[in-house]
């Protein structure tokens, strides 16, 4: 290391900006494995448009990537950006008001034309009307310097510019002693046969480094130590990644082939993509000509055995309600992501919201309980894979899983499991006739497990169990068309009683102190910011309970005694009150609600002064 | 699950189990009564299909039918195999996803016109362009009949249905036309009361490997009855019916007197029956277009000169065929899928 | 009249049943035109299987229709049949079981044959065997007879007993002396190009009505005097007759053309069959490929400024649950009419339920509140039409209607409102710019109206008002597209503050003496039982008040105030519990439900006594 | 609404107000801000709409653009007229709710291979079925734009893409093919860079009074670059085009050197352009036979002889007008219709 002087920090939040074109995603995911590999804690949220390439240098065509990295445990990819990386104008523009002052801010001043400002809304120059003072600005021309360190590459200017977010890669871990050899890597074997441009690239980040390595304009590097995680191989994982992954080990932990019936939609086609790559795992994917036949496709494949899974997001979701009415009265086993995006309609496309509860609650005709799990973070989404094929399986029902943009495109740090401490799963196909009719011996399809009130799942080729099954009410055990009146109410409460049967774990609350009057309830992506939150009003010397829901539907048996074990019940939400309504009806507690729908995970600070103003209230 | 596979010279049934015990009609017929209306056409396409599968020899357990809602649909409940009644329109997206994942099963799809051209005719077209191994048999009665008598997308132009007082404004689709626009590589068209007709029909689809499209003239005595009566009665059917037969040439009436030739300007025309250039029906060619020229004989409002029998019948690599090769191939090149490695990346750090 | 002996009765509850092909359905409703026309209050329930026609002679194949009627206002079609005229051995099988000891049961034993018994699962022939003992017995052999009466025509024995349903019509007219001369008519008009059938059916009308008068063995008539109700023209309508008439009534009052986009589906499909009759109304009226064509098409037929309409039931809704969401976004008015039948999935598609609520209010992704109307009777689907359509027009949104089964096919008199006496919707159409930029003026589809928050309708051909919208999340007032968070996030409150400020009428709560504690609050088509058993219980010398809840989003702005001045509240539905469970959200209030859901209406007798049970509790 | 109505020889648009004023491409281009990918073939189709416009010289206000999902389907923000931006593959119910209640609209509908093809192609099928007065724009570049690159409907088999890593399996629509099964009265193919002929169909299918559907080849440079390259190239594209024109022979190549003939077999072929039997193209002709064997010259794969340009274009009566005739009839008939009349009935009692 240089003889340059070193500020050892605890935590840093960066966050890179640049045109949809600029490769920002890319630069923000190589750095992120670097600082994985360098073992720091850390927590990530990219934010791009839903257009796929804006036009060059204008706000909507803006795509940004926060990392929050520290030598701690930490909950959320931060607040506030205390480094901005902004590849023009408009990078600087759409950010800078996310920026406390002090911030450092590093800006390609390559094109600060009056055109370029223009196009922004820019009346002068930000760089040079002092409108910046209150940060610390390194304007460097990273575009032209990458040129020029590539000159000697047979690339147009234009093209060697390309590499300029390489460059700024370097840059960034030279100032925060990032190891690069990682990305050395990554970049000769993603251009392994386009080799002009994985050396350009290469030579990009190497000259990034030296840059900051050399010149004077960076008078500190920073220092970041290693945090220490509770003991284990880590990899840094996503969550639309780890959906992936638990689905794929719920299929060897249970023996069941795995099919994915999905028509692609965003956030949630990455899982479809992921799959698609994993065929040596016996993995079938299916691109369905729409969303219906996704999880037409899926039923189909579970009556015949297999684990049926279908993937989408809310306007998609609401297209298979039908099917999942189906899904409900044929009790056949079936996984049904919802990885929420902004709404309603298609509404915001890349934005993250957690809306779709009561969709998945009660969105399809009649009385259809479905159960409904949820994953707090990007790597409990491998759990929540398992813990939904598990109960599919085991009760014999559809089962929603709610992700959501946040946790699928997010990332953290992931221990990573072994295998065979993951749970098992057991078909118990049915494979021979289970009553007597006199002599004869009978299939019935609809006589129920007494215990768990699952019915039999017998697969075509089982000789002697030959059936049919349908929408239409079905006599309770035969399983024959019954229009009988008593009939029909005992199966929409046997139905009910299956799913209210289900067992799921006890709801556990955070409470250090065993003190607090005060109960924080969330579910979902919200973990992060509420537990963040926390932390500070605890650091603040105050009291306060954490309660995260994973099991939506039935909800954890101890639920009611530990809202009315406090005063007062906050629960924080990115939808106007969705699992607050549940809880306030059954339980007839009055829970309070903090509820924000603008696309983005909530900030730490802003909740814990929420929690504040709730306590003092008080 | 599969175990004895004799090759029945079936491509369409190959990886299907067979079974040596003699098998009877019986042994198909569910113990469910049947609830269609008396004197429906139904119950004659339900008892040659019952009659039929024997033939087949397959073991009952590996076959399964899928159906859709609607009269018709409820042709599974009354077959003693595995079955579905699932809902309207999705009978062939449900199969698809069975059919991929269990290559030992013979899976047949049963819908209507409603059910299979109205809501669920975006299905049907995307699983003949796929070819997934299905046999899909479309009872085409032209009318909605469990909802009482509506007018279908099947139904003549100026039907005057409950909700069609004034007449039915919109073209009907021709579902034969529109199959082989789809891309499909097996479409026939048969009649329920023509059990011999029908039964050569369901051989051959059962034959073909890939999506098997059959659609059946069936009559609804209740809202549509007499819709078929000139391809049915005695007096009118040899000049309505023309009979394709491959390699045949295309004659019919009474005494084959009439024949299909192709005129100066390129379309087909009705002709004497021993006229030279008759059409000889070539069902195997690669090329749709004369089979859906054929499709265009008939007349949409009266059936007349209305072909029955194989339109087409070509090999095209089937979808779940090839996603088991992909699974296959993607094995054997990079071996089983290792969990433990699959999870753990490249990417990693240790913390003691 | 003859000298026979006349009885003096307030109320009679008969039954009709039979196979599907007798012509029940028909017999009954002629009957309750009759009962109409001589001026006795009425309520009736017809009841069918799915099947068209099932095959004869079996118990799936019976086809009943109820009717009650009295000479002073009632509220259902009646507990259980005074009488019943059973077609066949299935016919008596099926409905035995619902008579009270000492009914009176008038059946065709033409052919109780030891194999027609057989069929339906008789041993013994039970007119013989004495299991009737406890009834008053007429085994009459109608079809014989009536073949008999009509050997003159030129008719095979078997066609001629085909007007068997006829000569029972004719003789239960007799019985309970009901003018037969409206039926003729019917028949004359019905039959007008078939004269030997029309003439075989007066001919068989007229016997029945004879053989009563002649025979012994009908020793007694009975008499059920005209009930006084409010003074004015009274027509006896059905709920989806009165729903269409109320569609059109919205049209003319608005002078928006009335567009129905539609699929046909169980028990909805009567809405599009009589719309397409009313064509001189300008009515248009389209058969879609599907329900999400029907409502799509509709959507765009109310962006033309028509006013657009679906209606559908529970399966098809679900279907449409993504552009509902969509329609959301527009914010253009739609009225959506759910005709609700048994659920889950296909269930029970000629039964009634009132399970889709809970769908209606949260069936699609994300926020996404839809206002909800519901009838309490076939009558009142009236004005509900009229109360959704003002609704969706005056605040530019889609409206839920919600009927059932029930009420669809069910039929009261109805006084006929007089056309001026309807209110009238003003469409407001916009026709100049609301906004200057500038000196330019500018029109923003999306600059409310600050009282109602609703936004501007302007239809195409409207010169100036040029202007696009979209299902992705637009900017507050210019209606562009926007991803700011902020912006979102009012969006979605508007959305909300714009449903929640509709008003609606308060709720109002019968409770005669003023001292009831105990309240039952219902919706929909429980009104009826809920009435019937309210009114006993107080016979019986106990106070309960009764509310019923028509608008169900937003609720009363009362709701809180009535829950709460009651100490029990008692919410009876045809579900488990969907209005019960937004009430306990919203009021806190530990609202008891009373849930059965078996295809039918409840019996009064049935509630009465929960009623009294919950009252006794405390 | 409508007022000043001149006839300017075009019945589809027959009852479309239109105006006296100039107009020019800018007054049909909006204030919003063009956001696709630099490149994109979407920006020649946008510039060639606008420019068209114009020439119609209908009212502005008269104008309609509604499109489903994809990057395609923003067209309508870009067009300054009445517009939706709907849902995905549902543009085409819509836009028949809208042009059945107000015959005097010009309505577009503007999709995609995906929006049109895969989600939303029951909705299209039975739109030209029905024949709805519409104008139909399908880009297609084969790929999901918007997504960011899955398959669609179109992609020719064995694609790799994000979600067919190993090749995609089935086998790819035909547009073209699949409208002339589903009945379609107009049918069109043409090309994003090809303003001329781009111009020349827009024209020919805002003429056609029913549905035109056009399909239109557009690049996407993001996901599938040069898609139609054969078709574009100097050095490819004279080979691989057959431009049809209605009552000329088809003829391509360089200097016209080949030509499409029927051969023996009934099949057509390609042959010398020379020969005297090339086949003189009627896109009027009532029978669709030989429009469709047109459609199945291309190669799906390279898209090696292609033809564009007007495939068909017959008289069908619309679903719109033969609705407004019924409301008509029935006003005629039996006069408007009177509200206190219809609820009143005739069956009804009073009490005093
Ligand atoms: C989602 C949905 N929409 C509508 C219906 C009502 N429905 C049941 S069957 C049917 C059409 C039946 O026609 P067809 O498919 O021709 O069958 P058929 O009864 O004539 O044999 C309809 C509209 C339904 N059950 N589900
Ligand atoms: C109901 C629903 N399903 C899926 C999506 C995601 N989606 C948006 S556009 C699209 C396909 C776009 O392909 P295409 O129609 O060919 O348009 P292109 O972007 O290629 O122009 C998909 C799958 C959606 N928005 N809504
Ligand atoms: S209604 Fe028609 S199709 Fe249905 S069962 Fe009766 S006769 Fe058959
Ligand atoms: S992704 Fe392709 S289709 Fe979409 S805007 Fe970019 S270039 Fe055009
Ligand atoms: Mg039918
Ligand atoms: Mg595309």
């Amino acid at each position: 290391m240089s003889a340059r002087q070193v500020h050892q920090l605890d935590r840093v939040v960066i966050r890179f900006a640049g045109d949809s074109g600029d490769g920002m995603q890319l630069t923000g995911d190589r750095f992120t494995s670097e600082t994985a590999a360098f073992g720091n804690d850390l927590s990530t949220l990219p934010n791009f448009p839903a257009e796929i390439r804006a036009p060059a240098g204008t706000l909507p065509g803006v795509s940004s990537f926060q990392l929050h990295f520290a030598d701690h445990d930490i909950l959320t990819p931060g607040d506030a950006p205390d480094v901005l990386i902004a590849m023009n104008p408009a990078a600087l523009k759409a950010n800078i008001a996310d920026l406390p002052k002090g911030a450092t801010i590093v800006v390609d001043d390559a094109d600060f034309s009056a055109r370029a400002l223009k196009k922004v809304g820019y009346d002068g120059n930000p760089l040079e009307d002092g409108s910046l003072d209150a940060y610390k600005v390194h304007a460097v021309n990273l575009t032209g310097i990458t040129a020029e360190a590539l000159k000697d590459f047979d690339l147009t200017r234009k093209e060697a510019g390309r590499s300029k977010n390489m460059f700024a890669l370097g840059l960034v871990s030279w100032m925060y002693g990032r190891p690069i050899d990682g990305t050395i890597r990554f970049l000769e074997s993603k251009f392994a046969n386009k080799p002009e441009i994985r050396d350009a690239n290469i030579a990009a980040l190497r000259a990034g480094w030296n840059y900051g390595e050399t010149t004077e304009d960076f008078a500190v590097r920073y220092e970041v130590k290693p945090a220490t995680l509770p003991a284990g191989t880590y990899r840094n994982i996503t969550g639309n990644l780890a959906l992936a992954y638990g689905l794929i080990a719920a299929s060897k932990r249970s023996g069941l082939p795995l099919f994915l019936g999905a028509y692609p939609i965003t956030p949630a086609s990455d899982i479809l993509h992921e799959l698609a790559k994993h065929k040596r795992f016996g993995v079938r994917t299916f691109q369905a000509e729409d969303e219906i036949a996704g999880i037409g496709a899926a039923l189909g494949a579970a009556f015949g055995g297999a684990l049926g899974v279908t993937t989408s997001s809310g306007p998609g979701i609401a297209l298979k309600s039908e099917t999942v009415g189906l899904a409900v009265s044929l009790e056949l086993p079936l996984v049904i992501c919802d990885i929420q995006r902004g709404g309603p309609s298609t509404g915001l496309p890349t934005k993250t919201e957690q809306a779709d509860l009561l969709q998945a609650m009660f969105g399809r005709n009649s009385e259809a309980p479905v159960p409904i799990v949820a994953p707090a973070s990007p790597g409990e989404c491998f759990d929540a894979a398992i813990e939904a094929a598990r109960i599919a399986v085991k009760y014999r029902t559809p089962v929603f899983l709610l992700s959501d943009g946040y946790l699928a495109n997010g990332s953290e740090p992931w221990r990573i499991p072994a295998v065979d401490d993951l749970p098992t799963i057991d078909p118990a196909f049915a494979t021979a006739p289970n009553h007597q009719n006199g002599g004869d011996p009978e299939f019935w399809p609809y006589l129920r497990d007494p215990e768990t009130l699952a019915r039999p799942w017998a697969t075509p080729g089982t000789p002697g169990l030959e059936h049919r099954v349908g929408g239409i009410e079905k006599a309770d055990g035969t399983g024959h068309i019954s229009y009988d009146p008593d009939n029909h109410d005992r199966m929409v409460r046997v139905r009910q009683a299956k799913v209210d049967g289900i067992g799921v774990k006890d709801l556990e609350v955070d409470d250090p102190s065993g003190a607090a009057k005060t109960l924080v309830i969330g579910w979902g992506s919200t973990y992060g910011p509420i537990g963040a939150a926390v932390r500070r009003v605890r650091r603040a010397g105050n009291d306060v309970a954490h309660a995260h829901v994973r099991n939506l539907n039935p909800l954890p048996a101890n639920t009611g005694d530990v809202l009315k074990a406090y005063d007062t019940v906050l629960c924080p939400e990115m939808n106007s009150g969705q699992l607050r309504m549940l809880l306030r009806a059954r339980y007839l507690v009055d829970v309070i609600g903090y509820n924000k729908v603008r696309g983005l995970p909530f900030k730490a600070q802003e909740l814990a002064t929420v929690i504040k103003d709730v306590m003092d209230r008080d | 699950m599969t175990d004895t596979i004799v090759d029945i010279g079936m491509p369409g049934l190959a990886g299907v189990p067979t079974t040596d015990e003699p098998q009877t009609k019986k042994d198909f017929t569910s113990d469910q009564e049947v609830r269609w209306c008396p004197g429906c056409g139904d119950y004659a396409v339900l008892a040659t299909v019952q009659g039929f599968m024997p033939e087949l020899g397959l073991r009952r357990e590996n076959v399964v039918f899928i159906s859709g809602i609607g009269c018709s649909s409820r042709f599974p409940y009354y077959m003693n195999t595995y079955g579905m009644h699932s809902i309207h329109g999705r009978a062939p997206a449900i199969a698809t996803g069975l059919a991929s994942t269990r290559p030992d099963l013979s899976v047949w799809v049963v819908t209507g016109d409603g059910d299979g051209l109205s809501i669920g005719g975006n299905h049907l077209i995307h699983a003949m362009r796929r070819n997934v191994n299905l046999t899909i048999l479309l009872f085409n009665n032209r009318i909605y009949g469990l909802t009482k008598g509506q007018y279908s997308p099947t139904s003549e132009q100026g039907k005057i249905t409950k909700s069609t007082p004034m007449g039915s404004l919109d073209a009907p689709f021709n579902p034969v036309s529109l199959a082989l626009g789809a891309e499909a590589t097996f479409v026939a068209r048969t009649i329920d009361s023509d059990r011999a007709h029908l039964t050569s029909v369901l051989r051959a689809a059962a034959a073909h490997r890939g999506t098997s499209f059959v659609e059946i003239y069936q009559n609804c005595n209740i809202y549509n009855d007499g819709a078929f009566e000139i391809l049915k009665n005695r007096d009118t059917r040899d000049e309505a019916l023309i009979r394709l037969e491959h390699e045949h040439p295309i004659r019919f009436g009474a005494d084959l007197d009439q024949g299909v030739r192709r005129n100066a300007s390129g379309q087909l025309e009705l002709c004497a029956g021993g006229e030279p250039d008759v059409l000889v029906h070539d069902a195997h060619h690669s090329d749709p277009s004369v089979a859906f020229a054929l499709s265009r004989l008939a007349d949409a409002a009266t059936l007349a000169h209305t072909p029955i029998g194989i339109f087409r019948d070509v090999d095209r690599p089937t979808y779940d065929d090839q996603m088991n090769a992909q699974l296959q191939h993607a094995a054997d090149a990079q071996g089983e899928g290792d969990l433990a490695a699959l999870i753990t990346g490249n990417d990693t750090w240790t913390i003691e």
